[in-house]
This record gives structure tokens, C-alpha cells and sequence, in this order.
């Protein structure tokens, strides 16, 4: 289970709050859209949950761990058991399609016989078999979209977040990449993922949570991506 | 295949793809090391050849008792010249001295004439000099040169003995360039050590920094700070091996051509340093060069690795 | 003009060409979606047009000019005269927001005073005026894409090119750049922008290339997205 | 403003950003600099010492002029010690050959005699010795020592004279070992050069990688080789100069205080090089340094501005 309490957080001391006393609480294996304006602090809330940045109040819980408090050494087992798709991808330059995903199981000391029949799997659900082999330069947008997706699905995470996941994809593309994270939801994993896609919120009807300037201004259990 | 030796083959395939992908930064690495501990193993090397003229020098050290002559006209020397049973005994003195006493040499008046006009040839003097003006002499070579007032002080104001002479005075001026030449070599030597650290700590921080963003992107992918770190130390320690072995080719290129196949065919008034020098300067070279890459490594990295 | 001839372009030697055997012209002043799946090759024809890259065969042409021909040392000035948003950003990481968007006008020899009045102008019109002095890494996703249009904006080129300018941002931002897109070729300016944004170019109504697999398969005048 | 200016300090703000944003880099790149500058710069010193060291000793060397005694016995002495008029004649000669004979100084046996004990006064010939034994002589000084065979040739086999003796011939050991020592310090001077280019072009190459991103980005958005190349050969350049200063302050401080403070008062055996010198390593180090830092810096970008 995922509970912010009031949680505030800042960029810089002095700065206006990201995050301005956010609080809610996500169970295990919910389907969550995070939605809102551009800088309205979606992404800042999926980068506390792993520990890219803390809160300057409040608690992030996820399973009554405190997220903030976690010694440093404890950080990345909280991360390998967190899928992220990152809004800027975040790829390794230097890596193939195939090593940038099976890099998210080498961190879980996968054999690498399991490696090798793994990740061949996860691309082909994204349809990127045939360019296993390519940097991610090497890709187009929304190819290097999908690998980032590959790479936070592939070691069956107990949660999947994703921010803007279908940002660079055509509309049947994105179709595919939902109708996956819905399969990967409904076998228990936890999806939040925040979106600007309205279409694709409005016909998934799942929860959705506003947030604007940093606040939460709604939490709809069957939601639209707005009211407009 | 066991958890660690999975480990283990990640890691060296991440030191592998680390090297063969940037390999403008591995060789530069390799470059800086092999340079860096070539500096510090030819100061090594310096060291050792001061070291080396010290001993060949210091082998040359030796005491003479010089005999009474009819000419002599010291206070020891009022018997006339000195009588075969004083010279047994002095021999027989010395004798006992020994393992302090290491050689010792008799020096007949005819002996010491040719030595001078040998060393004299060029100087008219040498045309009025006789054997029977040149004294007799003990000529003894200590195994420790330092504890030569031991045996000056036995035979000093003995009869039949006009002087005892310690060549550590003649040399003492020698001695003290050697002396200084070392504290150069010393001082050398550390400055290249401090020269090596900087460069190499230098050329490891640019490495890790030009690597930043995609250490970043590890860490949020849940890599432990120690599978970031030991690729990266492994492949600075593989830099500063293989730029140590280049150094040892260096080094072994100085000491069998330069030296021994240049230098040494000009310059004959001293020995020089052999292969043992050219093999511990390399192992030093090696192992500092191992730690220095290890230390700057784990220090260089350090702050790509808060995320 | 813009005019592509029967142009043909792999990435690799031997691979599969990106685009293959495409032909069509754009004249002044007109605005032009760019739709297709992801993969298909939108991207690659705006790489052409700035001579990121060259065609294998066949002529691009910009005012009779070949780009492809066109000699190394003329390639800057050629990339002045095109504002381009890149579907990645490309912004420079260690400039600020201001500084990056005056670069723009840096490379055109524009004064210190002229850039002092232009910049905070052309980021008041996207919304960023208060952030001028943060580093790209310090913006969310869709601030980043803003500070990329208003880069390729600010020097008022005579073309401009836009590569999936809204994947990042809201519905409601989108629409406001949109706007100002619109506006900005109402003045002369041509505009080219690959999207997946089925909304916006059906509610846009502007001519639309789509292209599967590096072939043109429909070119309308005032299309929409897809005939789904 | 004029275009002119404006780019003038569009360019020199991209140098002052490169600098204060990757501070790492900066300090990599002028802590090479200094370092290879000043290892380049000591090897020039060495040289210049190697160069007053042979000066030092060309400056002793004396072509000596042995009159002959009454105990002489060569062909040119049969007629017995030379005469007064003998004397003035080789004096007045020897005066018309200035010049090349720089100065002229006559031993008389009693000096002679002076300098032989002062020579020997540890060996115990000294006291079988008297002043009539020892030859007066002429003392001579060249203006160019090289041309000591006019003189040589000038006063051999002439009635009076005993011999005529070149001190370079005993000092041309030390000559052969300082012509060595010369060849030693050329070499480490070259080697230095290269170690100097290695290091920084490595140094040049590892910034220029470092920030291939940004220049490619860059590119893109309109920006000519020129714009991208001059801030980084500018920055090498500022990279260079700011090492070279230190490495000219380090040498000013190896004068000034490793040689004038420490060696030199305990090595009397041999003058120092002066500050002249450590101006021209310093000139030589900062050219040399600027030269290279443009090329490197011209031929790392290179590969990186190609998109
Ligand atoms: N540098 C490259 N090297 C090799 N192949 C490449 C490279 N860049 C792109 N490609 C390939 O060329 C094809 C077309 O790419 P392009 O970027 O034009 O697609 P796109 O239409 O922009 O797609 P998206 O909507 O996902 O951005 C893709 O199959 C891609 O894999
Ligand atoms: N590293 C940072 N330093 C300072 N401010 C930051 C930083 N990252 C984000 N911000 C600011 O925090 C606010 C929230 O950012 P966040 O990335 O959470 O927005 P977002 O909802 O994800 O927006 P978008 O839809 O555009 O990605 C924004 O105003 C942004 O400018
Ligand atoms: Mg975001
Ligand atoms: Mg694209």
C-alpha cells in the first residue's frame, strides 16, 4: 500500500512548494491516472515514491516503510522493486535495446540463462524484437518509449509507475501499451501512471487524482481525464 | 551458475562494455598511468644509480698505514724504518680484526713508485721521484667503512708506523655530493609521486565525469552503489595495470639499451644499476600505480553517486 | 518551397530504408501535420530537411536549393533559418532557460540588447517567464518542451518544424501552443509538425501526410488523424 | 554595437561558461597543463645547468707552459733552466696571440711548490718534495679553448721549454661525461615534450568527449564549427597559460630556493644556472604549452563537430 501524508516538498529552499500538503493513499493492486497541467507536480510525486528526491514534510509510505527515512543503503532494493518508465526515458546511451533491459534484471542478479529468455519476451510485448540490437539513437521516439516501458515491466515489479508513457506514441501504439499495463494490473501489480492522454483516460475509467500547483484538487474512483 | 558468479560476470561485463565503448577515456588512462609511473619509476631508477656510485665509491674506501721510511721524521719514526717484525705484527693485528678488517693489502716501496708515476705521469714531479722516497704501506678495506676510527685509533702513534690515513677524508667531498645527489633523487622522486596522484586523480575524474549522466540512470534503475563502483575501480585499476606494464617496458628499455648500451660505453668512472633495480622500481610502480587508481577511483566516483 | 523528389534514406547501409521512395511539396506558408505509427518516418523527413542526415537517393530541396548537396560550411546558416523542436529537446543542460533560447539568436550575431528584449518575450508567450533562470534539469518534462519551442521560435525563422511539440504537455497547454503555432504561420511562416495528437489535428483541420513504414500513404488537404 | 564586438563577446562568454560550469574539467586541463609544463620546464633546467656546468669547467682549463729545471732532461732543456731572455720571448709572444690567449699567468717554483703541498698535504710524499724540483711555468687562458692546438703548436720543441701541457686532455673525461650528461638532458627535454603532448592531448580529448552531447546539440540549432571551436580553443589556451604561470612560478621556486637556498650550499664544485635561464624555460614552457593546447584542442574537437 502507497499513503502520501501530508507531504510538502520543494525543489529549493526558498522556492514555491512542488507538492503543497498531498495526501492519499493507493492499495495494492489499484489502477491510478495522476493528471494535471504541465508542472502541476505529477512527476514530483512517482520521484518521492523512489526516492529521487524527499519530502520536506510529511511521510511517503509504501507498505508502512517510510520512504524519506530509508537509509541510503536500503534505496536501491526499494527501486528494483519499483518499475519506472521515466518521462525523459532515461536509456543508457552506451547500452543495446537488450542490455538497457536486461540491465533492470542484472541489478536483481538474474542468471544469465534467465536474462537471455526474458528480455527477448518483454520486447517482442512491446514489438521491439527486431531492434534488440540498436542504441537507443539508434531509435525513434517512440521506439525509446518503448524500451523504457520494456525495461520497467521486464522484473515483474510489485509497481509499475509511468510517467507519460504514451506521450511519443500513435494512438494504436498507445492502445497496445495500455491494454499491456491493464494485463499487468490485473495480475496484481500496482500502475500509476500520470498522463496527459485525455482519450486514453476517459475510456480506461480508472481512478484518476488532479493535481494543480501542487495540490490534489480531485480523486475520482471511476474518472475522466476532466470534467471540461 | 551460482548468485555470485553471476555477479561476477556482470560486473566484468560491465568493465568490458566500459572499456571497448569510451575508448577515447580507457586509453587516456592508459596513457596517463603509463606516463605517470614511468616518471616515478625512472626517479626510482635515479635513486638507485646514486646508490650505486655511493657503494662503488664507498668499495674504494680504504685505510693505509704508512710505514717508517729513512726519510721519516715523526716521533714513531725515531727508530728508523719500520723492522719486519713490526710489520708481522700489525698483519697479525689486522688479522684478528677480521670480519671488521675485510682485506688487506701490502704495498712495497716499488709498488707504491709505480702507482704514483701511473697517477703522476703527465706532471713533471715525476721525474724526481724515487722508490726509496715512497713509504711502505697496509692498505685495508673495511666491511663497514663507517667504523674506521676503530682501526685508526689501534695503529695511530704505534712505532714503526708514520700515519694512518682514512681515504674517507680524501672522499669526504665526494661523499657529500653522492649524499646530496640522493636527497635530489629523494625529493625527485616524491614530486613525481605527487605528479602521478594528480594526473591520475585528474584524469579519473574526468573519466567518472564524463560518465555521470549514465550513472545517474543506473542508480534510479536500482543499481547498489557498489555494482556502479567496483566496474569503475576495476576498470581504473585495469588502466593502471596495463599502464604500469608499459612503464616496465619503459623502464627495461632505459636500463638494457639507454644504459647499458649507451651510457655505460661512455661513462667508466662508476657502475650502474642492474636488472633488480629496474624490477623492484616496476613492482613499485605497479603497486602504487594499483592503489592510486583504486583511491582516486572509489574517491572520483563518489559524488556521481548520491542520487 | 520545400520539395522532396523520390527521396529514399536508410540509417545503415544495409538495413531497411526509414523512408522509401517519398515525394511531396510544401509551399510557403503552409502548415502541414505529419502523422503516422511510431517508427514510420516522420522524424527522419524533418532530420532531412536540417541535414541531420542525407538522403541515399533521390533530391531535397528547400527554395530550389539541395540540401543534400548543399557544402558543410553553408549547413549552419541553412539550420539558422529553420526553427526546430526536437522531439527529445535538446536542450543544453548546463545553459539556463534564457540562455538557451538567446543561443538562438546568439548564432545569428543578434545584439546583447536585442536578445534582452526578445528572450523574456518569446518565454512570457509560453509560459515560462518566471523560470528563466532555472537549468533544464530543474523543469518538469512539459516545461522543458516549452523551453524547446521557444527556441526554435524566438528568431522567427521561415520555417519551423515541430516533432511531437505537445507529447509532453496538458491538454489545455497544448491548445495554447497550438494557438500560437497558428498564429505564427498566419504570419508566413512555414509550419511542419509530426505529432500523435489525434485531437488536435482533427480539431485543427490542416493538410496531413501520413506515412507507415517510410511510404506516403495519404496526403489531404484538410484532414484529420486517421479515418478510424 | 558592431557584429564584430558582438560575437567577440558572444565567443567569450561561451569560454567563461565552459569554465565555470564544468569546473572539473577547468581544473583537470590546468592542472595537466601546469604539471606536464613544469616536468617540460625542468628538463630545460637541467639542461641549462649540464650547459654552466661545461662553461664552469671550460673556464679552468689552462694550457700549461713547463720551463725547463736543471734536473729536466728532454732534447729543448740540454742547454740547462731556461734563461730571462728565454722567458720575455715566450711572454711577448704570447701576448701578440691576443685574443685567443685571454690571460697569461706565470708560476714561479716557489708557487708551484705552494700548490703541490696544498695538493698532496694528505699523502706523505709531500714531505720528500723541494721547491727546486718543481718547473716555473706559463699559465694560459683561451678565449676559445677548442683552438688550444695553435698555442700547443706555437711552443713545442722550443729551447727553454720542458713541455707543453693541455689540461683538456685531463679534464676531457669530465668533458665526455658533461657532453653525456648534455645528450641525457636532451633526450629527457624531448622526452618531456612528449610526455607534455600526451598527457594534454589526452586531457583535450577526454574534455572534448566529455561534452559531445552539448557541442552536438549545439550544431543543431545553427551554430558553425567556428563558433563551437573557438570557445574551446580558447579555453585550452586559458587552460594552458594558467598552467604555464604555475609552472613558471614552481620553477622560479625550484631557483630560488631548491637551488640557491639548498644545493648550492652544500655542491661548491660547480656554478648554477641563473634566472635568465628560468625565464627562457618559462617562455619556451608557455609557448610551447599554447601551441599545443590550440592544436590538440583544433584536432580533439574535430571529430565530435562533424553532425
Ligand atoms: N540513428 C538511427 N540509426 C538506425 N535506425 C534509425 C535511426 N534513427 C531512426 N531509425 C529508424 O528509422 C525508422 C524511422 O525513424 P523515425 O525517427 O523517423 O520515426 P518516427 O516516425 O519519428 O517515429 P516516432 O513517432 O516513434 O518518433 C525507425 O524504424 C527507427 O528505428
Ligand atoms: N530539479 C528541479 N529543481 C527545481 N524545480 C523543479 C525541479 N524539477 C521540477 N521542478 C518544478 O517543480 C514543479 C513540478 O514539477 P513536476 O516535474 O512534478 O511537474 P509535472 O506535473 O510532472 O509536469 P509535466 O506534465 O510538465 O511533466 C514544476 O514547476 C517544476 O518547474
Ligand atoms: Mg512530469
Ligand atoms: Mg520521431
Amino acid at each position: 500500500m502507497i499513503k502520501f501524508e501530508n507531504v510538502t516538498m520543494a525543489y529549493r529552499k526558498d522556492g514555491n512548494p512542488a507538492l503543497n500538503d498531498v495526501t492519499f493513499e493507493i492499495a495494492d493492486g489499484e489502477f491510478v491516472f495522476l493528471v494535471g497541467q504541465s508542472g502541476a507536480g505529477k512527476s514530483t510525486i512517482l520521484r518521492l515514491l523512489i526516492r529521487e528526491e524527499t519530502a520536506k514534510n510529511g511521510t511517503v509510505l509504501i507498505d508502512d516503510i517510510n520512504i524519506g527515512m530509508l537509509p541510503q543503503k536500503e534505496v536501491p532494493k526499494l527501486r528494483r522493486n519499483i518499475g519506472m518508465v521515466f518521462q525523459d526515458f532515461r536509456l543508457l546511451p552506451e547500452k543495446t535495446v537488450a542490455e538497457n533491459v536486461a540491465f533492470a534484471l542484472q541489478v536483481l542478479s538474474k542468471s544469465p540463462n534467465e536474462i537471455k529468455q526474458t528480455v527477448p519476451a518483454v520486447l517482442d510485448l512491446v514489438g521491439l524484437l527486431d531492434k534488440a540490437n540498436r542504441r537507443p539513437e539508434q531509435l525513434s521516439g517512440g521506439e525509446q518509449q518503448r524500451v523504457a516501458i520494456a525495461r520497467a515491466l521486464v522484473n515483474r515489479p510489485a509497481i509499475l509507475m509511468a510517467d507519460e508513457p504514451t506521450g511519443n506514441l500513435d494512438p494504436d501504439t498507445s492502445v497496445e501499451i495500455m491494454r499491456l499495463l491493464d494485463q499487468i494490473n490485473k495480475a496484481g501489480t500496482t500502475v500509476i501512471m500520470a498522463t496527459h492522454d485525455a482519450g486514453i483516460v476517459d475510456q480506461m475509467r480508472k481512478r484518476v487524482i488532479e493535481i494543480t500547483g501542487g495540490t490534489i484538487i480531485r480523486d475520482q474512483a471511476r474518472g475522466v481525464y476532466g470534467y471540461s | 551458475m551460482s548468485p555470485f558468479m553471476t555477479r561476477v560476470r556482470f560486473v566484468l561485463g560491465e568493465v568490458w562494455q566500459g572499456i571497448s565503448r569510451s575508448i577515447t577515456l580507457t586509453i587516456a588512462l592508459i596513457a596517463t598511468f603509463a606516463i605517470s609511473l614511468s616518471l616515478l619509476g625512472v626517479s626510482l631508477l635515479v635513486g638507485s644509480q646514486v646508490n650505486e656510485m655511493k657503494d662503488y665509491w664507498f668499495d674504494k674506501v680504504e685505510i693505509s698505514i704508512f710505514l717508517c721510511t729513512s726519510g721519516s721524521d715523526t716521533a714513531t719514526c725515531t727508530n728508523g724504518p719500520a723492522t719486519e717484525a713490526q710489520k708481522s705484527q700489525i698483519r697479525t693485528d689486522l688479522e684478528a680484526m677480521q670480519p671488521l678488517v675485510a682485506e688487506i693489502f701490502f704495498e712495497s716501496q716499488q709498488d707504491a713508485y709505480n702507482r704514483f708515476i701511473e697517477r703522476f705521469k703527465s706532471s713533471p714531479i715525476s721525474a724526481n721521484v724515487t722508490p726509496d722516497q715512497l713509504p711502505e704501506s697496509f692498505r685495508i678495506k673495511l666491511s663497514n667503512p663507517e667504523e674506521f676510527i676503530t682501526v685508526v685509533n689501534k695503529f695511530t702513534s704505534r712505532p714503526g708506523i708514520e700515519a694512518v690515513r682514512d681515504q674517507r677524508a680524501t672522499l669526504s667531498k665526494l661523499f657529500s655530493v653522492l649524499g646530496g645527489l640522493q636527497a635530489l633523487a629523494l625529493g625527485f622522486g616524491l614530486a613525481m609521486l605527487v605528479v602521478t596522484s594528480l594526473l591520475v586523480g585528474n584524469t579519473i575524474r574526468v573519466t567518472a565525469y564524463a560518465r555521470r549522466r549514465e550513472i545517474g540512470i543506473m542508480r534510479l534503475v536500482g543499481a547498489s552503489k557498489m555494482a556502479l563502483r567496483l566496474p569503475f575501480l576495476l576498470e581504473a585499476v585495469f588502466g593502471a595495470l596495463v599502464g604500469g606494464i608499459i612503464a616496465t617496458g619503459i623502464l627495461s628499455f632505459i636500463k638494457g639499451y639507454l644504459v647499458d648500451q649507451v651510457i655505460a660505453t661512455s661513462f667508466t668512472f662508476t657502475s650502474f644499476f642492474g636488472w633488480q633495480a629496474v624490477v623492484s622500481a616496476s613492482i613499485i610502480c605497479l603497486v602504487s600505480g594499483t592503489l592510486l587508481a583504486f583511491i582516486t577511483a572509489w574517491f572520483g566516483i563518489a559524488r556521481h553517486l548520491k542520487v
